[in-house]
């Protein structure tokens, strides 16, 4: 078993009365890259930050590379990287200015030509204040800071942001680069499934504060899938099948989101329900994700009305 | 070596089923031929800029399917056909595919004997390209 | 080195508001100087003794020389206070830098003693620096004949401690937790308190330093149990 | 972290204090804000003077009335006038106002303007008044956005000034420079020295007065400190001791002919005719008087008199009479007021005596006068101050513990030589003005502060971690009224919300609820999780 960097247990906080993150369980295994994936609101920042030591959790706890978070000794937090949600920088010191203060505080672990090659590469002017670049600019400063101090541990909220698919495609490059070192793990949070699907090994998605999935990439891929029946006669009201996400009736067919059935239960229940035949559609990520996380009632947000 | 693999991320399949396609595809048309290197994982991950897990997931599917083989050390060859094993959930993912390629032709409304006139065409083409990369090397 | 890294972070951040002040400072409360230097034969009221009358007491006391500079540097030192206030505490929060600063290898009690020290060298640099030399330059002959006594010199550094207050009175209103914004504000509160009791009280020197030290425990202890 | 629990365990007491002190304050400036407004709206109701007052007085009433209003003049050889002053013509100042002089049994003697009075009265010793006291010196050395003032005298000739004198209060002396900058030297108690190391200290300041002589616009300084009067005169460089006692504090009351003013000054008084004097009192009660030309020291112990020493000899004179309240009543407000009652309406007898002081200091009498006054018609009642009764409700709000210091500091704090003593302090102007409002036990205050400890109780029922903390600030918001009830608010509003599993009330902060000590509830692991470990 690898060595687990990131552990919650039971961890809650409460904002005055409405509940950011409801009794989380989590383990993160060292050497992994690990996408946090969630709704708008569903404590994805809450959950980092609780991590990181900077908000005090109602209940439970959270451990970071062995140490308790709302105690992280300075020596472990040299080794975490966090870039903060918007890249919030300094605005008034400009690039070198920040490299300069940032250095001071990774003595030995900076990597000078590093960050001098991605400056470079980024063609980012050193003199510049940060108040002047645009956001992508400041994205790349901010990633060039986190990655140079090799971090064990790279903690991103939400990097990818509002940022063009170049810069973007830097980042996961970014991020990959880092994996590839030794010992390396990268928990990064974002609503773009196409690139979490590209670069997690592991996916976490919450919904609503609860931890509702919590696995490789591939077995969330392999669990979803989707049922379409169509029946001669009548369609049964009642669908006794488990692992039902939803299910939509029209008046000839029946479609369901399964989760974690396998081929052959739905190939039984869809003979024992009469059904004149069946196919199973594989979903893409991004359509997993929704069906994962919508709501018992979902439906469509504009209606067709046959007129 | 021109291989080229083309990552659609939003897809339906995933990423390590299509790098494993596209691979085998690359080998069934003969620009891989058998014996050759396929790229390190690192360097085939930093180039798609997916996770070099989801590689090495992809090259041990084909190894499974006894496509390539990997010596350790010094990477990972494309086995020569004799070795390749077959086994019945490929056969019938084949057939399965020939199926959707069926159902498609017929809803174009072409006549079954079209149908088989084009497939052995299209065959002899990927034969003679086949045997001319036999008489280069 | 972690901590000089801070320190001078701090201080290059709020070095405008230390130049503004002294500059306020320096022009306008050195040119009144010079003005009443110039024009002020301050003993003109000498001639309304008119002999063989009472004299009363209250003719015989009078202001020091450097009375001109006085609420220059009272003001600009309570401005000050509360720019640098702010410039620390306040616009952290608006442009949310806090958890990149406080993410760091050093502690927060490092950081908030970083932003402190540099609020005091601030004001010892710009008002402090300026006082003393305005001071000397009251002192000298050509400028006001009679010298100055050591307890305006004093009371200039009493001005610069109120400001003191005021920059740790700000600092605690940016901080706290209150939920009501009025509770917010008591930090500032009480530091107008104390400059008005100052006022007000006889050589109060003992009242700068009790509150000066409850609002630094009040500051300490919200800084370090507070979420950002 | 260790620096952290300690500095928790110092910094809540602290954050509280500093909440309570200042909604104090704030409560403090709003009830004041409140009885201002009301003084203002409200008329002082006051009932129409008595008309009858103008109408003709009757004969005997009319000759007491004469008595009443007339001085007692004083002839060198005892014999007693009553000068009645008939005032200006109405509008016309320029013209001096008319008098009568009657003597004792009520015969006119002379009649007209008051210039050309026949007789040569006594003239008085005036009482200082204390204006430059201790409290001022402190005061003006309060810091001002000006700094803090000093007192300076400055010594120069037609018009220019030369030096400057500067006091210092720390060292109690003065020390002096020209106005090109150089040092002149030092005054001390021993006179005028060089270097700073033998000048002595004066001695702790508690008054001067200030005048200049005829020749020079120069200052002259009449310094008196806790023990010892100087007469410092800067132009002449001479500090000379006038008087000092032993063992008691002293307080120079009446000054005579001791400045040379010139005569059109008010308090001209000629020289060849009256000797300088100087009236001191020591705490011990004696009064001493000092004479000059020739030196003369005298003590005795007559209080309330004045002074006055012609060339040939020393006379007192005394004013008394039944109306003043005896000795020790004036600490005790009760006391002074039930006193107060008894006194309205009696007639009053005044006298007024005079004494001739031998050079033993013994005072035999030469002549005294008696006369009654009728008791004061009731012109002016005192209207219901409503006022008191706003004060009184307003009261109610402030916290009960002021009672408790006003206990403390016990009924000696009101009295008025307490108050005069320190009236300029601000803090003891902040301590006044607490008890001032202080609730004086009213039921309404105690009804008010069980009403709030209720609200505290229901409001912490459900919030409370710990009971020590919940038992403080139910005896906090007793004992602070209206202010604990809002520290308490402010500093412990934490959200309630319904306990699913017991249903009942519970606070957030706490982890486990408190009736039924259930954890916070966790969400029920749905069956379609995908939680896989790796």
């Amino acid at each position: 078993m690898t060595e687990i960097v990131l552990e919650t247990k039971a961890l809650t906080k409460y904002y005055g009365g409405t509940l950011a993150v409801d009794h989380m369980d989590l383990e993160i295994p060292r050497g992994c890259i690990c996408g946090f994936v969630g709704r708008n609101g569903a404590g994805k920042t809450t959950a980092i930050k609780l991590m990181l030591g900077l908000l005090n959790p109602t209940a439970g706890s959270s451990k970071l590379l062995g140490c308790d978070s709302s105690a992280l000794t300075p020596a472990i937090r040299q080794r975490i990287g966090y870039v903060t949600e918007g890249h919030r920088l300094f605005r008034w010191m400009s690039i070198g200015g920040l490299e300069k203060f940032q250095r001071a505080f990774f003595p030995k672990q900076w990597d000078d030509k590093f960050f001098a090659d991605m400056i470079e590469y980024f063609n980012l002017p050193k003199k510049k204040k940060i108040k002047h670049l645009s956001n992508g600019q400041r994205a790349q400063v901010s990633l060039a800071l986190a990655l140079a101090p090799n971090p064990e541990l790279l903690i991103m909220d939400d990097p990818t942001l509002g940022l063009d698919a170049a810069i973007r495609r830097q980042f996961l490059e970014g991020m990959i680069e880092l994996i590839m070192r030794q010992g390396r793990t990268v928990l990064f949070s974002s609503h773009i499934l196409g690139d979490v699907e590209r670069v997690s090994d592991r996916i976490v998605v919450i919904d609503k504060g609860v931890l509702r999935a919590n696995c490789s990439l591939e077995q969330f891929q392999k669990a979803i899938k989707k049922a379409i029946l169509s029946f001669t006669d009548s369609v049964p009201d009642q669908v006794d099948i488990d692992g039902v996400l939803h299910c939509r009736r029209s008046e000839k067919g029946l479609e369901l989101t399964l989760v974690g059935t396998d081929d052959e239960e739905i190939a039984e229940w869809a003979k024992s329900a009469g059904a004149e035949n069946y196919h199973i559609v594989q979903m893409n990520l991004e359509d997993q994700f929704i069906e994962f996380t919508a709501p018992a009632n979902y439906r469509r947000l504009f209606q067709w009305e046959e007129k | 070596m021109p291989l080229w693999i083309q990552i659609l991320p939003g897809s339906d399949e995933p990423i390590y089923i299509q790098v494993t396609e596209q691979i085998s595809k690359a080998i069934a048309r003969g620009e891989l031929s058998s014996g050759d290197k396929l790229p390190a994982v690192r360097k085939l991950a930093l180039e798609l800029v997916i996770n070099p897990n989801t590689v090495a997931r992809a090259y041990s599917r084909l190894e499974k399917a006894g496509l390539v083989t990997t010596k350790t050390g010094s990477g990972t060859f494309v086995a020569d056909p004799k070795l390749r094993k077959t086994d019945a959930t490929d056969i019938n993912m084949l057939t399965e595919r020939m199926d959707t390629l069926i159902t498609r032709g017929l809803n174009l409304g072409i006549e079954a004997q079209d149908l088989i006139r084009l497939f052995e065409s299209r065959l002899t083409k990927f034969n003679n390209k086949s045997n001319e990369r036999k008489e280069e090397k | 080195m972690r901590f000089s890294a801070l320190l001078r972070k701090e201080l290059r951040e709020c070095l405008p508001w230390i130049l503004l002040a002294a500059v306020v400072f320096f022009a306008f409360g050195g040119f009144f100087l010079r003005a009443a230097a110039y024009f002020g034969d301050r003993y003109w009221r000498y001639s309304r003794f008119s002999p063989g009358t009472t004299v009363s007491p209250y003719d015989l006391t009078c202001y020091p020389t450097l009375q001109t500079a006085g609420p220059w540097l009272f003001f600009s030192s309570i401005g000050l206070g509360l720019i640098l206030g702010v410039r620390h505490f306040w616009i952290p929060h608006f442009t949310r830098t806090w958890p990149f600063l406080l993410h760091r290898s050093v502690s927060r009690k490092t950081i908030l003693a970083a932003k402190l020290t540099a609020g005091m060298i601030a004001f010892v640099i710009s008002l402090g620096a300026l006082w003393v030399g305005l001071f000397w330059y009251a002192t000298r002959p050509e400028v006001f004949p009679i010298p100055q006594a050591p307890r305006v010199f004093i009371e200039g550094w009493i001005f610069i401690m109120l400001g003191l207050v005021t920059y740790l009175g700000t600092a605690l209103s940016a901080l706290s937790t209150a939920n009501w914004y009025t509770t917010k504000i008591f930090g500032l509160i009480f530091a107008t308190f104390t400059t008005i009791t100052l006022l007000s009280t006889v050589w109060a020197i003992g009242l700068i330093a009790v509150s000066t030290a409850i609002l630094l425990v009040q500051i300490f202890d919200t800084f370090l149990r507070r979420e950002f | 972290m260790k620096l952290k629990i300690e500095l928790k365990h110092i910094a809540t007491p602290i954050k509280i204090f500093m909440i309570v002190l200042i909604i104090l304050i704030v409560l403090l400036i709003l009830q004041g804000i409140i009885i201002q407004t009301e003084r203002l709206f409200t008329r002082k109701k006051q009932l129409p003077a008595p008309a009858e007052a103008k109408a003709e007085l009757a004969e005997e009433e009319k000759r007491v009335d004469r008595i009443r209003r007339s001085a007692k003049e004083f002839l060198p050889d005892g014999t007693i006038h009553l000068v009645h002053n008939l005032g200006h013509t109405p509008g016309r100042a320029d013209i001096p106002a008319k008098e009568q002089i009657y003597d004792v049994n009520d015969k006119l003697l002379w009649e007209g303007p008051s210039d050309k009075r026949p007789f040569e009265y006594l003239s008085w010793a005036e009482q200082l008044r204390r204006k430059f006291t201790q409290q001022r010196m402190k005061e003006i050395q309060m810091i001002t956005p000006g700094f803090s003032r000093f007192v300076e005298i400055p010594i120069g000739s037609d018009g220019k000034a030369e030096q400057i004198w500067r006091y210092y209060p720390w060292g109690q002396y003065f020390k002096g420079y020209k106005t090109s900058g150089e040092k002149i030297g030092y005054a001390g108690s021993t006179g005028f020295t060089d270097s700073k190391s033998q000048v002595k200290p004066l001695g702790k300041f508690r008054f001067f007065t200030a005048w200049c002589p005829q020749d020079s616009s120069n200052p002259v300084l009449l310094w008196q400190t806790q023990r010892r009067i100087y007469q410092i005169d800067f132009e002449r460089r001479n500090v000379e001791l006038i008087f000092e006692s032993a063992d008691s504090d002293i307080s120079m009351d009446y000054l005579h002919a001791w400045r040379d003013f010139k005569p059109y000054a008010k308090e001209y008084v000629d020289p060849e005719k009256y000797r300088p004097l100087l009236l001191c009192r020591t705490e011990d009660g004696k009064h001493h008087l000092i004479l000059r030309e020739p030196k003369q020291q005298l003590s005795f112990a007559v209080p309330r008199s004045s002074v006055t020493a012609t060339k040939q000899d020393i006379f007192v004179r005394r004013f008394g009479s039944d109306a003043l309240p005896p000795k020790g009543i004036a600490n005790s407000r009760e006391l002074f007021d039930k006193w107060l009652q008894e006194r309205r309406g009696k007639p009053r007898n005044l006298w007024t005596e005079l004494y001739k002081v031998n050079n033993q200091g013994g005072l035999d009498l030469l002549n005294r006068y008696d006369w009654t006054l009728p008791t004061p018609s009731e012109r002016l009642v005192r209207a219901r101050d409503s006022s008191i009764a706003v004060k009184r409700y307003i009261s109610q709000l402030s916290p009960p513990f002021y009672d408790l210091i006003f206990r403390l500091l016990g009924v000696r704090f009101w009295s008025s030589d307490y108050y005069y003593q320190h009236r300029g302090d601000f803090f003891f102007g902040l301590i006044r003005t607490i008890l001032d409002f202080r609730p004086q036990g009213g039921i309404i205050n105690w009804i008010l502060s069980a009403l709030m400890m209720i609200v505290v109780f229901l409001h912490d029922w459900p919030r409370r971690t710990s009971w020590a903390r919940f038992v403080f600030w139910l005896v906090f918001v007793g004992a602070f009224n209206i202010a604990g009830l809002l520290t308490y608010l402010a500093l412990n509003h934490t959200v309630v919300i319904e306990c699913p599993v017991c249903g009942k009330r519970r606070g957030l902060a706490q982890v486990d609820c408190v009736r039924c000590q259930a954890e916070l509830p966790a969400p029920e692991r749905g069956k379609l999780d995908l939680i896989f470990s790796t």
